[in-house]
């Protein structure tokens, strides 16, 4: 029980970064494959978010009385990696926006065989 | 001054440049800055090697805060060897783009262009140079959003999907390294390699470090492309703009395998993950794959730039290869072809870049006939693909013979043997080539007077990188010497197993 | 007669190698009048025949000559000794070289050959590089040039430009550059790593505690790496490369290409292995054998040849073997048969095949079955012939009655019979397949009722052509008569001597 | 009473990772994704981790969905159903995830106050900063000063970012563009309430911006906010007039100078004789040196975002707006 | 203070009460129009009740003020919000219950 209650957050965290994985790897529409991106992203982020938590701690801002805090590292570091995720996400988006527009279509099977594979 | 911010200047020059680019936004005046900035972390990049062979290793602390609880930067042998291959070829390739991009991008993104190129390289510098391993995550992602947009700013509309599919598959490789990287902060809770590789010991055998070196692994052999997962690698480097190839073939793999070298012999040491966790093994036969069958693909290509992509995945190959190896001999060898590749690989795209100027088209018909109409360009050319063969008095003579006899130090004298076989399937796809250039006829439909040489420009950073690899390939003191004090400062630094001991 | 006294002995290497290489550029420079840039080629090789000349003097007077050029690797670069193998080689290629360029001249205005240029400047280069391989005084410089030879008589083979020698050229290098890649870099790679050193040493390098089965593997990597021996089965590349020019042909059949292969297998045995470490070695008989077999099967082969050039192509394998045989047998004698015979094959060869360009430009006649008679028409041409066959199959008074009879003795010390039979029985078929064309040529009669021969139908080549041919022909009598210097030549070379009893 | 919350909140957005994966409509699945990291944040909330809370709002439930709705916008908001089979990517996602799972089981327990990341190099963080930063938010403080290399490249991941938009789509420049038609001219309550709203939120966006260093907040919360404000007004009255507010060209300019403000204060601590970035050298006092620094660069990370999220968002909507006068 | 408490806990009971038959409501209608008007409950009165519940909790400080400021934007934007929506829905031509039943109506009477 102890055990589990260790572990849980772990737990459903990575079976959301791989629900989050299967969407990228899986799906066809490039959208859904960008969506599936940030899921995977934001639970990975939700791992860093755990691993800094201090059970009975309070948010890392000097408050007088508190002594514990949680460990702000991993806020920083996640903080950087949610605004590298959005750039990529913009970036994506934009090439599936000029893929449509080059092939008509979002569907990677699809504008696959309109070309010669390479 | 300068010395004391050495090892922040090649990371700083491009990363002023690239918005200075920008606000210009004028096509030429951009090229100077991007020039002049890329030429400037050039000749940093060579004090820096000159001074981590003299002093060993430069350490860093940005913004004054010792590591651990500051980002450090820590320079020794390796990176800046590396690093010196990187800023000189983008210097050369610059100027290189000047012409070729001509033809290549439309007018009004030329600054665009220089701005990415310039972010590229600012990404692979910081690559390069960080001691911090979120740091390195960080930088990443700089060279790896500049290389997306590099890449689909091609004509060819091939390139929109080429860039998508490498945005994807980087994406995950990254995410995967930042996943590696949290075990091993979870863990130690340090992000500072030096103190990592300090802290990690304790845990060896932990499951958690275990998994995050798999993640590592997997997600920087997705960034260099080593053999199951080098989908992304052909279509990029096929629809990307000639000089963009140029840059990134001879770029961007050869930092991710310094990644891999770094992780292994400075964080978790070369004891641990080859010994304890087998890696070599594993390591060894994707190589030795990849060689066999990239080569094979490349000979059945009939894109010449698809030819040279594939050829690059097998060239990844023998580097990874030194690697598994687990001897000073075998790193080296490692180290000094990613320095030899940069230069083949640089001049055979420019080559082919020259020729889609020219001509228009990179398929293997568009080289009938060339020998006589480029002569210049298709010299580059041969000379280039002979080094890429390993035919003596070039560099990739030399990267062969350290390999093999890396090879043979440890009697395994199959593996010596394939890495010789597979270079004859070298000479069979750089043979295709040159036929079609010096023997076939020029097709009648085009008129001989439009197909001469290349502007000055194109031809000159060409050739540079060419006699690079002529005279790299007979005075091979001073790549032997920077490499091989590389190696053997990875292995003093990281713990051994007994096989290379 | 040494011109060169003023020239610091050491320099003499670099300058027979640079001479013929500065001749090439000079070539490319003087291209656009034929008559200079023959005349460059001309001058070019009888400077380096007298080079070649100096050097011999020094090395009768035991002085070693040796040159540091550069070093590639730690302790290992690009470095050359003079030893008396390598300048009997080198006499023998520089003295034909003039002779060669000479016919060529002929056989090339006479032919009317596209972009003559490219030929003599290519040609110039292979003996720059055949001049680096006599004098390279380790297995990595040996490597090196042996590859610049290959990548510089690639233009040569390919000359024609048409289909057949693109095909030709295609096998030629194919087969040139993997073999050497695969098994000879190899094989000096693995010298490398056990010996520590790949300089050339009187006896092997190797130490006796050394692991005798990778030498002997080692052995059989040199033995097929060295593919310009063409052992079978790596010997298809000759009769495709064919297709050159007959003056090309010459060069590589009987100078260049082929002497430079032999001549490697016999530094190989000499100095790397050593006559003595050569007889431990299990792969010694292995490779000697099928190196018979060659003798015989390639002479088989060449028998049902009907085109001349592919029969004389065919014989030049057999004639390999016999080198690449007398070196394995591992007696002192039979070596200094293999090297003898470098020197007689050479002059009776280049004959023949000169002949053949010869008839080809003076009758367009390229098949053994249209020559019938044609001793009527050009008879010096036939009569040298007739000389060359004589030498190749070893009968006095000709050049290469010694070399066989060196190489018989050597078999008879080393008592393998076997090999002994092996050499009678193909001194048979080279008769059966070479003596019927002159014999024909002069006896039968094409036309059953014709009026008697004058020299007014005679149709001979160009005299370029006929004064090459002359000199040769002369040359294969003359080494019957006079072979000593030679033959001291090559009982300086250390554990090699003509004296069936062992010491020089 | 944290657990529980936090696993409420966990499962639900376990249920809306499973719908995300077999919804077939788009709009839909953009919609959740919006959802989930809405959910997220307040997990991230729940774990004491505000800034990064505010920020997964801002970008992920905010300028994330808006972008990817443009594109829906654009490319259609039905997935067609795929042929090729599921197998191997389950594979895949099972071997992942069991190496995961593996790895998790040496994991320090979840929240202990002893684990290694809060033994090591963060007390330094929590102890010291308020010392040495002089700042009571130590997000900020570790952020903008003890890793402020790192910042600096996040700025610089968001300025190659809007390099990568622009070179791809382009912003369509004013002066070709056609009659203000877009927006919603008929939408008088919208216009109104807009115009009452937005400078609220501009007034917002300043106070995270300079407030960040005393709780939640900073540059790049501040940016986006900043842009989310004028994305109303483009919405509301259409991107021409938006361009003539701020037109795409100033943004190019404007991106790049927030990037060079980051960096000028890092060449000034060099040229003071500190290292890259050393606040210290800024002033006499060191801690007005780390107030002066983190200041700035909290400005230049502001600018640098509200610039490239406000470009990105017109090339976005100039593309739509293009599609719809075709 | 104890006063204070039971009726901040009834003003928070009553919103969730609220919040919670809006979400019903949105599920269970039968048509846009009406599940606009669930939702609207749901952010209006709901949003109102809460936000006081909480005013009573805390000391009349910054946080406060901070509450207040909430409520008068949620007071603004919903309901403009809903509003934006009804309106656009018509501009799309979307029809009430009432409206529907009335065409349906003259569809049988005609045909």
């Amino acid at each position: 029980m102890n055990f589990i209650l260790d572990y849980y957050n772990y737990w459903i965290v990575v079976f959301l970064m791989m629900a989050g994985f299967y969407i990228v790897i899986s799906a066809n529409n490039l959208v859904k494959k960008i969506v599936g991106l940030n899921i995977f992203q934001t639970s990975v982020f939700m791992l860093y978010i755990s691993m800094g938590k201090v059970s009975g701690g309070t948010a890392p801002i000097l408050v007088e009385g508190v002594t514990q805090y949680s460990n702000p590292l991993p806020h920083v570091l996640i903080l950087t990696a949610i605004v590298v995720g959005v750039a990529t996400t913009a970036v994506g988006l934009s090439l599936i926006v000029r893929i449509k527009r080059a092939y008509g279509t979002v569907e990677e099977n699809e504008f696959e065989n309109k070309d010669d594979a390479i | 001054m300068v010395e004391q911010h050495l090892s922040v200047l090649p990371i700083l020059l491009p990363l002023l440049a690239a918005p200075i680019a920008i606000i210009i936004g004028r096509s030429y005046l951009s090229w100077m800055v991007a020039t002049i900035a890329s030429a400037g972390a050039f000749i940093f990049s060579w004090q820096l090697l000159l001074a981590a062979l003299s002093e060993g290793v430069i350490s860093y602390a940005v913004g004054g805060w010792p590591p651990p609880w500051g980002i450090e930067l820590r320079v020794d042998a390796a990176n800046a060897f590396v690093l010196l291959a990187v800023s000189s070829v983008s210097t050369l390739v610059l100027l290189y783009a000047r012409d070729s991009i001509q033809k290549e991008i439309d007018q009004s993104q030329h600054a665009l262009f220089y701005t990415a190129h310039l972010l590229c390289l600012a990404g692979l510098s910081g690559i390069l140079l960080t001691g911090d391993a979120f740091n390195l995550f960080v930088f990443l992602e700089i060279s790896s959003l500049a290389t997306y947009t590099l890449v689909s700013l091609a004509s060819d509309r091939r390139c929109l999907t080429a860039a998508f599919r490498y945005l994807v598959m980087g994406t995950i490789g990254a995410t995967f390294i930042l996943i590696g990287v949290g075990m091993l902060y979870m863990k130690t809770g340090t992000l500072n390699m030096l103190d990592l590789a300090e802290r990690i010991h304790v845990y060896d055998s932990s499951r958690t470090i275990n998994t995050g070196l798999a993640f590592i692994m997997v997600g920087v052999s997705i960034k260099l492309a080593l053999f199951p997962l080098h989908a992304w690698l052909p279509p990029a480097y096929t629809h990307a703009p000639s000089a963009v190839t140029a840059f990134l073939a001879s770029t961007a793999t050869k930092v991710a395998v310094y990644v891999m070298i770094r992780f292994i012999f400075t964080i978790f040491g070369a004891e641990h993950v080859f010994h304890e966790m087998g890696m070599d093994i594993i390591l060894m036969v994707l190589a030795i794959v990849a060689i066999f069958k990239c080569s094979y693909m490349a000979t059945v290509q009939s894109n010449v730039k698809t030819v040279l992509a594939y050829s690059s995945v097998a060239q990844i190959g023998y580097m990874v290869l030194g690697i598994s190896l687990v001897s000073v001999t075998g790193l080296m060898a490692g180290m000094i072809h990613i320095f030899n590749h940069a230069l083949m690989k640089g001049a055979l795209f420019m080559a082919v870049g020259a020729v889609f100027y020219r001509v228009g088209s990179v398929d293997i018909k568009a080289f009938n006939g060339l020998g006589r109409q480029m002569p210049l360009t298709m010299a580059a050319f041969t000379l280039a693909g002979l080094s890429i063969i390993g035919v003596p008095l070039t560099v990739g003579f030399i990267s062969k013979w350290y390999l093999v006899t890396a090879a043979l130090e440890q009697d395994q004298w199959v593996l010596a043997g394939l890495v010789l076989l597979g270079s004859l399937l070298a000479v069979v796809y750089i043979g295709r080539i040159l036929e079609a250039a010096y023997f076939q006829k020029l097709p009648d439909n085009v008129d001989a007077s439009k197909i001469k040489e290349v502007p000055l420009l194109m031809l000159i950073p060409m050739w540079i990188l060419v006699l690079a690899n002529i005279y790299f390939g007979i005075e091979t003191s001073i790549t032997t010497e920077a490499a091989g004090s590389a190696a053997e400062w990875l292995f003093q630094h990281t713990r051994l197993p007994e096989v290379a001991q | 007669m040494n011109v060169w006294a003023g020239i610091e002995p050491n320099q003499l290497i670099s300058l027979s190698i640079l001479v013929p290489f500065i001749g090439a550029l000079l070539v490319v420079a003087t291209g656009k009048i034929p008559n200079l840039r023959e005349a460059v080629t001309l001058t070019t090789s009888v400077i380096l025949f007298s080079i070649v000349l100096a050097i011999t003097d020094y090395t009768f007077e035991g002085r070693g000559l040796s040159l540091d050029v550069i070093e590639l690797f730690p302790g290992l670069g690009i470095h050359f000794v003079v030893e008396p193998l390598g300048v009997l080689f080198a006499l023998v290629a520089s003295f034909l070289w003039i002779i060669t360029s000479i016919y060529a001249i002929g056989y090339m205005r006479g032919h009317h050959e596209e972009n003559q240029t490219r030929f003599f400047c290519c040609f110039a280069l292979a003996i720059s590089s055949v001049m680096a391989i006599c004098f390279s005084g380790n297995l990595l410089t040996l490597f090196i040039f042996y590859e610049v030879l290959t990548l510089s008589t690639y233009p040569l083979v390919t000359h024609a430009g048409t289909d057949a020698a693109k095909q030709g050229g295609r096998i030629y290098l194919g087969i040139l550059l993997s073999t050497s890649i695969a098994f000879l870099l190899f094989a000096v790679l693995g010298t490398w790593s056990i010996a520590g050193t790949l300089d050339f040493r009187a006896g092997g390098i190797f130490d006796a505690n050394a692991n005798k089965a990778v030498l002997a593997t080692l052995l059989v990597l040199f033995c097929y790496g060295i593919g310009k021996a063409a052992i079978m089965p790596f010997h298809r590349w000759l009769p495709a490369a064919m297709v050159a020019p007959t003056p090309v042909s010459a060069l590589l059949h009987a100078v260049a290409v082929v002497k430079a292969g032999v001549f490697s297998i016999l530094k190989v045995v000499i100095y790397i292995f050593g006559i003595d470490g050569l007889k431990e070695l299990a792969t010694t008989d292995i490779m000697l054998y099928i190196g018979a077999a060659t003798i015989l099967l390639s002479s088989c082969i060449a028998m049902t040849k009907d085109n001349l050039k592919a029969r004389l192509a065919y014989s030049t394998v057999s004639q390999l073997s016999y080198i690449v045989v007398g070196a394995l047998l591992a007696s002192s004698v039979a070596a200094a048969g293999a090297a003898l015979h470098i020197a007689t094959h050479a002059v009776g060869k280049i004959t023949l095949f000169f002949c053949a360009g010869a008839i080809m430009v003076a009758s367009h006649k390229k098949n053994i079955s249209d020559m019938v008679g044609l001793g009527r028409q050009m008879p010096l041409t036939m009569a040298a012939f007739a000389i060359g066959a004589i030498s190749i199959i070893g009968l006095p008074p000709m050049a290469g009655t010694w070399s066989k009879w060196f190489l018989t003795i050597g078999a008879l010390e080393s008592d393998k019979l076997i090999i002994v039979a092996v050499l009678m029985i193909s001194s048979l078929l080279n008769i059966a397949y070479l003596l019927p064309i002159p014999i024909k040529a002069f006896f039968a009669t094409a036309k059953p009722h014709q009026e008697p021969w004058s020299w007014s139908q005679t149709k001979e080549a160009p005299l370029a052509c006929l004064i090459a041919i002359g000199v040769t022909s002369f040359g294969c009598l003359a080494l019957f008569f006079y072979p000593q210097p030679l033959v001291e030549l090559i009982n300086l070379i250390p554990g090699v001597s003509t004296s069936s009893n062992g010491e020089a | 009473m944290a657990e529980i919350i936090d696993l409420v909140l966990l499962a639900m957005l376990a249920l809306t990772a499973l719908r995300v994966i077999f919804l077939k409509d788009l709009f839909a699945v953009v919609m959740l994704f919006g959802i989930y990291s809405f959910l997220s944040a307040l997990i991230f909330v729940n774990l004491d981790a505000v800034d990064v809370a505010f920020t997964e709002a801002a970008v992920g439930a905010g300028i994330s969905t808006v972008l990817m709705l443009g594109t829906l916008a654009l490319t259609g908001r039905k997935e067609k159903p795929s042929k090729h089979s599921s197998f191997l990517p389950l594979v895949v996602v099972f071997v992942t995830g069991a190496a995961l799972i593996y790895g998790t089981l040496d994991m320090p327990p979840f929240g202990h106050p002893d684990n290694p990341v809060h033994e090591h190099v963060a007390p330094r963080y929590i102890e010291e900063s308020p010392k040495e930063v002089g700042l009571p938010n130590m997000v900020t403080s570790v952020l903008a000063s003890y890793r402020g290399f790192d910042t600096l490249g996040e700025t610089v991941v968001v300025f190659s970012a809007a390099v990568g938009v622009i070179a791809l789509l382009g912003v369509r420049r004013k002066e070709e563009g056609e009659t203000p038609e877009s927006g919603l001219k008929e939408h008088h309550v919208l216009r109104v309430v807009a115009k009452l709203l937005i400078p609220l939120v501009i007034l917002f966006a300043l106070y995270v911006q300079f407030h960040g260093d005393f709780g939640p907040g900073g540059g790049f919360q501040a940016g986006v906010i900043a842009a989310a404000a004028f994305i109303l007004y483009a919405l509301v009255y259409g991107l021409p007039h938006s361009f003539a507010v701020i037109g795409p060209r100033f943004l190019q300019i404007l991106a790049p100078i927030g990037v060079l403000l980051y960096a000028g204060v890092g060449l000034f601590s060099m040229y003071k004789g500190g290292q890259f970035l050393d606040y210290n050298m800024l002033a006499e006092d060191p801690i007005a040196g780390q107030h002066y620094g983190i200041i700035i660069i909290e400005l230049g990370v502001g600018i640098t975002v509200f610039a490239v999220m406000l470009s990105i968002f017109y090339a976005f909507a100039s593309q739509a707006e293009r599609s719809n006068v075709q | 203070m104890l006063l204070l408490d039971i009726i901040s806990s009834i003003l928070l009971i009553a919103g969730v009460f609220f919040g919670l038959s809006g979400a019903i409501g949105l599920f269970k209608f039968p048509d846009f129009f009406t599940r606009v008007h669930a939702a609207s409950v749901t952010d209006s009165i709901a949003a109102i009740l809460i936000i006081g519940g909480l005013l009573l909790q805390t000391s009349f400080d910054l946080n406060t003020a901070k509450l207040l400021f909430i409520l008068l934007f949620l007071m603004i934007t919903s309901p403009t919000a809903s509003h934006a929506l009804a309106k656009s829905a018509r501009h799309g031509g979307l029809l009430t219950l009432a409206e529907n039943k009335v065409k349906k109506q003259e569809h049988t009477s005609h045909g």
